[in-house]
């Protein structure tokens, strides 16, 4: 049960190890990487990418990862779960957010990683800020299937819209 | 009270963080959005769509009905678009 | 797409590394490593285990696992996908098997991933000898959750029954 | 025809792998387990239950009707548990 914001890098093999060493009652761990990808949708439609920038709301970034990672152990029986949140300039290629979950069984780790990464989607306040190839900075809209991804995660009717 | 702002929100109101002080007659999230508004325009324009603003009182997200004070910390940006 | 059925252990960071390495088309990568637990659920009690044996039909087990992984191509977007499964001699807190799908989305990334897993569960042919600390060595049984898992995925009728 | 036998198959046919020269009126899956029931107590045993056994032609899951001749690769094991 950790949550972390960074500018830096984070190592994907160090941290997952890291989550299921000197353990044996983990059967299963569930991970997710988000990476920035060279193409974006911006005003509806596909535009090459250069970097992005995340802008995030230190405090309270915080807050609402911890939240969110409380939020996925009350749901299910899980051993160990992660999230990594980079913020700052980012080129394609390199890697944004890291959410990870290991339980004794595979379905609720894959559950609460999927958890972990949509919640955090439409919670979490961060921004994206793309630098076009072709064009200036735009910063990304938030799309209507995050919220309908997050709802149904929802226990109560305003949950996902926030 | 500080007042946070993010994203384009920052671009538009020109202003990442203000300290104001509140009329008396302002006391909820609403009011006080309608409020800021008219201290210039480009508070004007950053928030004329209030749907795509969200708000958060101490960190915490917040409805247009929630109460708002002096000491609070107040942070108005667009939806998140992290992960 | 990529995959190894072999008796050492694998680097988890060296091998999630090398889906993404040098791809900027990728935006979420999603993966599932299965572990041994020192606890097994053996003829309906739940008992300490301090080793497992898994044994595999070589050359079907290689066929079938590109079988699945094929399928997961067929039915998702993916950049790239791997499946890694050991076979032999492992004891409590050692990985087994790694699954994880590459693409520009998150659900297709997500649900790959889940499928991959899913059925090789009930498709692969590997069998689970456990030691038992306290008795002999068992034959884990197949689990009727898995099939049921599996068949979610399904397509056709009798897809899960194998 | 070659037979190959897994997990707990094995230990009670006795047996990893055997090499058979399949009768003239066996020419189905289901003729060929009915008749391996009767090579010996331990096949009889392996066998007794059908619903726990499954079975591969040429390393390709098959059902009760399919065709199996000589040059054929049969395995029969229990319902996988790996993963």
């Amino acid at each position: 049960m950790a949550i972390r914001v960074q500018r830096e890098d984070f190592d994907l093999g160090t941290e997952l190890k890291a989550l299921t060493a000197g353990r044996n009652d983990i059967g299963g761990l569930a991970s997710f990487v988000g990476l920035v990808r060279d193409m974006a949708p911006i005003e509806g439609e596909v535009q090459e990418i250069s970097a992005m920038t995340l802008e995030h709301y230190p405090g309270m970034t915080e807050k609402l990862l911890e939240e969110i990672d409380r939020e996925a152990h009350d749901r299910w029986p899980l051993q160990a779960s992660l999230i990594v949140h980079r913020y700052g300039r980012m080129e394609p290629g390199e890697q944004i957010v890291l959410v990870a979950a290991a339980s004794a069984h595979r379905d609720a780790a894959f559950e609460a990683c999927r958890f972990l990464i949509d919640w955090l989607k439409t919670k979490a306040p961060f921004w994206k800020l793309e630098d076009l190839k072709h064009g200036e900075a735009k910063w990304v809209e938030a799309r209507d299937s995050d919220d309908r991804t997050a709802a149904r995660w929802s226990r109560k009717p305003d949950d996902a819209a926030e | 009270m500080k007042l946070l702002y993010f994203a384009w929100l920052k671009t538009k109101t020109g202003c990442a963080e203000e300290e104001v002080e509140l009329p008396g007659d302002v006391t909820t999230v609403a009011e006080l959005t309608a409020w800021l508004k008219t201290r210039s325009p480009g508070h004007a324009a950053a928030l004329a769509d209030e749907k795509a603003i969200r708000i958060a009182v101490n960190q915490a997200y917040a409805k247009p009905g929630d109460r708002v004070s002096d000491g609070d910390e107040v942070a108005l940006f667009p939806p998140v678009t992290g992960g």
